[in-house]
């Protein structure tokens, strides 16, 4: 199985997830640079976290219109997998891969801290490892993390169950229905505001991150007929 | 020598006869002393070089004398003081490099813009020399909380360094931050940053090669953070005057480009010398980039990507522009360097040349605006061995007999009152507006004693951490110096490392006040001791005077930054208790 | 030709930032200070003199850029 | 009562935040966009009909929080 991390100008969490991949499931891992304009080598794209950008205007706004954006929609299409992660969650939004908009923290302050996240949907091919309710250890690190939509909008993604984390303690940032993370209709792009990167080591504090990356193995494996690992 | 190109700007004549370098802060004599240096009177552009390269920021006139005190050498130092900072070998052909910056008048006048500039500064200093910056730390001061100006200085500076360090993208791993009514009017914003280098890359700020070409790269430069001197002397109308400020606004998004493309260029194995513009620009790049080297240099102003339209030859020269950097490599590698730059939506332009004549020249509209000798502006600025003296508070102090004082007797209520002071209070509302984790190698993150970063590839980690405590410094300077250096020490070990050297950064008053010089001469005898007695060297620093408000100087407050080597991961020690049953020892009287 | 763009957030979305301002304009003692929304202000020199065309162009640049209609409104100027 | 304030970048400060979005839009195609400038825009409904208090009131306002004028200019507008 093959990763894509791409790197946009001012992504800084490119290599902890370019490292997580190496550190949880040993398979080959490459920089796309945000100019690429060919995705069909890889089965699961990851969207970094960061300041694409430099965040100005709004978080995610100005990467929407960069040459890879276009394959990452066509892959998304075609089913792979795809990961944005804070950073990348804002760009998934601004660029309509996922719904909803991602606006400024309640507090008004950037806020770095772990927190305790519930699995709430174990379908997604990001997700397939945990058990459904599995309270799960995960820093955050943003200032724009409060995840906004309308209620329609709220209510399909309750319906189709496409909120994937909620905020289990407090919420940190203010996000309509504690959401932490969500999926498209398909369950193949999930955007997160923490940081699972962040958490594939008990050195650096928790684990609980690592099963992201072995569930999208599992999900590419499943889909093409090889062995699962645990 | 040709005159200005704006006729607003005064003659040579004028300056001589007006004494108008006086409000640049150059003094009589040495203005007499840069007119036997040039064989003729400086005009507005020469004066203005020399009166930046000749402050105590650029030359520590006031403060070199000290300075020398302290140890700078050890078996470890690869590179000592002098450079954009200080290396320390740590093994396996790898090595630490790291530096303290103070920002304290800036952040005073505009506290986001401030911290956040003096950040980017700092992570400049360290990447400049071909190293990966991999942690930021801070030193504050402020005044007492209960006061609406020092909430909003204190509440502007924490989110200006964190709107900095979290953009670049380069972890806040640990800092202080402590208040006291004697910081009122005037906060302390000291910035420190660490990087890891190969000791093969290691990169110094010399304009190698008679006639090859020196670059320019990043933002275009305007006419931010010039002297106000350039103010007084236009024709400005209230409304224009309104319009204009000599604050530095930061661009964390275009420093994080010139990092990852400086460093690509270094990799790339090209430059032959590189340096970035701090304080002075484009001044004290040049110049010290040639001394460096023993050579001279030539600047084609015109080619200096401007923001602002008429801007002249004194302007660009002193303009504090931000994230800029200049560079040299071989004429044949221009167009490598010029597309590495390119890839990272980066402008690299041809400013100079590297000359055989020693002197720093500088060409503008077809004529030579300046022309000034290299080693005048580098190195013979006049030192000061500034007059000296106990200051009364300290020998009335002394002779406190201190056993007259009745021991506190509500213990409760005392600890009561120590936990709630906000020095002393928990500091996670400030860190936790840092992304400490970002580059996934904090193993120990703030709330601790020192910060821990693993480094990557090996089983080594660095531990790191600023101390100082400012009213010990000024009850006894030569104790507190040494407590300082004890504490960052303390804070290292206890983490599980071994000190190998430290920064410092001295914040004092005015050294024309004799009793601060005095406070300044002790508490850097008694840091230089701890020093010596620890093998801890001290390979940088800044030094940060005129620190003062109403009411006088601020607290003597020189900053130790320490950095500790951990042998292996497994070492890594935590300050929390860890299991009911466990022993509790106490080490030391 | 310049245009003048302004970015609000939608009546119904939270506007944190505003809240914030409100509340600390209470503290200050501006009392009679009620709903606070804060919003953007865009500048935008243009290299043209045709104004359909030019209104065209800021529409597009807006929808694409500007704003994120999901949460925010828009309108602008355009003068010279 | 309501007002209207406008926070803009103060003329030789930079602007990351307008450079951005002035190298985004040409990246998009949009040539004919020259300088741009990107600033704050502010909605407040005020309790009060005496407009000549309202406008010193609102430019307190403004100078003790609304803008930072180390680095920003301000104007507002008053309206109903
Ligand atoms: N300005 C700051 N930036 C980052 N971390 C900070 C800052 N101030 C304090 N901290 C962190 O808070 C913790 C406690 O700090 P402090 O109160 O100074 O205690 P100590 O000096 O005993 O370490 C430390 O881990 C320190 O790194």
């Amino acid at each position: 199985m093959k990763f894509a991390v791409i790197v946009f100008p001012g992504s800084n969490c490119d290599i902890d997830m370019l490292k997580a991949v190496e550190d949880t499931v040993g398979q080959p891992v490459d920089y796309v640079w945000h100019t690429a304009t060919d995705l069909s080598a890889y089965d699961a794209i990851l969207v970094p976290g960061g300041f694409s950008y430099g965040d100005y205007l709004r978080c995610g706004a100005i990467a929407q219109f960069a040459p890879v954006m276009s394959e990452i929609r066509k892959a998304a299409e075609q089913g792979k997998f795809v990961l944005g992660v804070c950073n990348g969650f804002q760009i998934l939004t601004e660029a309509g891969l996922l719904p909803g908009a991602l606006i400024r923290n309640k507090s008004l302050k950037f806020r770095c801290h772990p927190v305790d996240l519930r699995v709430e949907n174990t379908k997604t091919a990001f997700t397939n490892g945990y058990e459904h309710g599995d309270l799960i250890r995960i820093p955050i690190a943003h200032g724009e993390g409060n995840f906004y939509c309308d209620d329609e909008t709220l209510a399909k993604l309750q319906a189709n169950e496409q909120i994937v984390f909620r905020y289990a303690g407090d919420n940190p940032n203010g996000s309509v229905d504690d959401i932490a993370g969500i999926c498209n209709e398909e369950g193949n792009v999930v955007g997160m505001m923490p940081h699972p990167e962040r958490a594939v080591s008990e050195l650096l504090g928790s684990a609980d991150g690592a099963g992201m990356f072995k569930s999208v193995l599992n999900a590419w494996r499943e889909r093409n007929g090889a062995a699962s690992v645990r | 020598m040709a005159q200005q190109v704006s006729a607003k700007e005064p003659t040579t004549l004028q300056i001589a006869e007006q004494k108008i370098y006086k409000q640049f802060g150059v003094s009589d004599s040495e203005y007499a002393l840069i007119c036997d240096f040039l064989g003729r009177q400086p005009n507005y552009t020469e004066i203005g070089v020399f009166s930046v390269m000749w402050s105590e920021h650029c030359a520590y006139k006031n403060s070199k004398p000290l300075l020398r005190r302290f140890p700078t050498t050890g078996p470890r130092v690869l590179m000592g003081p002098g450079e954009g900072a200080g290396i320390v070998d740590i093994g396996d052909k790898q090595a630490v490099v790291f530096k303290i910056e103070s920002h304290n008048h800036p952040s005073a006048v505009e506290p986001y813009q401030g911290a956040a500039t003096g950040v980017g500064g700092i992570i400049r200093d360290i990447f400049s020399m071909g190293s990966r910056p991999i942690a930021l730390l801070n030193s504050l001061r402020f005044g007492r909380l209960e006061n609406d100006r020092v909430r909003y200085l204190f509440e502007h500076v924490v989110s200006g360094i964190a709107g900095y360090g979290n953009c670049i993208g380069i972890p806040t791993v640990a800092g202080e931050v402590m208040f006291d009514e004697a910081y009122e009017g005037n906060p302390l914003v000291n910035a420190m940053c660490v990087g890891l280098i190969d000791h093969d890359k290691i990169q110094r700020g010399v304009a190698k090669g008679v006639g090859n070409p020196v670059f320019y790269v990043g933002p275009a430069t305007g006419r931010d953070g010039i002297h106000g001197a350039t103010f007084a002397s236009e024709d400005l109308t209230a409304e224009s005057e309104a319009k204009r400020s000599a604050v530095q606004v930061g661009d964390p998004f275009m420093e994080k480009l010139v990092m990852e493309a400086t460093l690509e260029l270094i990799d790339s194995g090209i430059v032959l010398g590189i340096q970035d513009m701090g304080a002075a620009g484009l001044t004290c790049s040049s110049a010290e980039m040639a001394s460096k080297a023993g050579n001279g240099m030539e600047l084609y102003l015109d080619e200096v990507p401007q923001r602002e339209e008429g801007m002249t030859a004194y302007e660009m020269m002193l303009s504090e522009s931000q994230e800029r950097m200049l560079f040299v490599t071989e004429p044949q590698h221009e167009a490598q360097a010029k597309a590495i730059f390119e890839r990272w939506g980066l402008h690299c332009a041809k400013v100079g040349k590297v000359t055989d004549d020693g002197r720093l020249r500088l060409f503008h509209k077809g004529e030579e605006v300046a022309d000034m000798p290299v080693k005048a502006l580098v190195d013979d600025c006049p030192i000061y061995d500034k007059p000296s003296k106990v200051p009364d508070y300290y020998l009335k102090n002394g002779s406190i007999d201190t056993n007259r004082y009745e021991q506190a007797l509500d213990l409760n209520d005392a600890l009561k009152k120590v936990l709630g002071s906000p020095s002393l209070a928990s500091k996670e509302w400030v860190y936790s507006q840092y992304d400490y984790q970002v580059r996934t190698s904090t193993a120990v993150v703030p709330g601790s004693d020192a910060a821990v970063v693993t480094i990557r590839g090996t089983r080594k980690a660095l531990a790191m951490t600023t101390d100082c405590n400012g009213r010990y410094v000024y009850l006894d300077p030569e104790v507190g110096g040494r407590i300082a250096v004890a504490e960052a020490a303390r804070n290292i070990v206890c983490s599980g490392g071994e000190p190998l050297a430290i920064t410092d950064n001295l914040n004092f008053g005015s050294p024309e006040k004799p009793e601060v010089f005095w406070q300044m001469e002790k508490s850097v005898d008694g840091m230089a001791e701890a020093c010596r007695f620890l093998e801890t060297p001290v390979i940088g620093g800044n030094v940060s005077l005129y620190n003062e408000n109403a009411k006088g100087a601020i607290y003597p407050t020189p900053v130790v930054g320490m950095v500790g080597l951990i042998a292996d991961i497994d070492h890594i020690t935590t300050q929390e208790f860890k299991a009911e049953g466990d022993v509790i020892f106490l080490l030391g009287e | 030709m310049k245009a003048t763009v302004y970015v609000t957030i939608k009546e119904n979305v939270l506007d944190p930032q505003g809240n914030a301002v409100q509340g600390s304009l209470h503290t200050m003692g501006f009392d009679e200070v009620g709903k606070v929304r804060i919003g953007k202000y865009m500048e935008l020199d243009l290299d043209t003199n045709d104004r359909a065309h030019a209104e065209e162009r800021i529409k597009a640049m807006c929808e694409k850029l500007l704003a994120n209609t999901v949460i925010e409104d828009y309108r602008f100027e355009l003068e010279g």
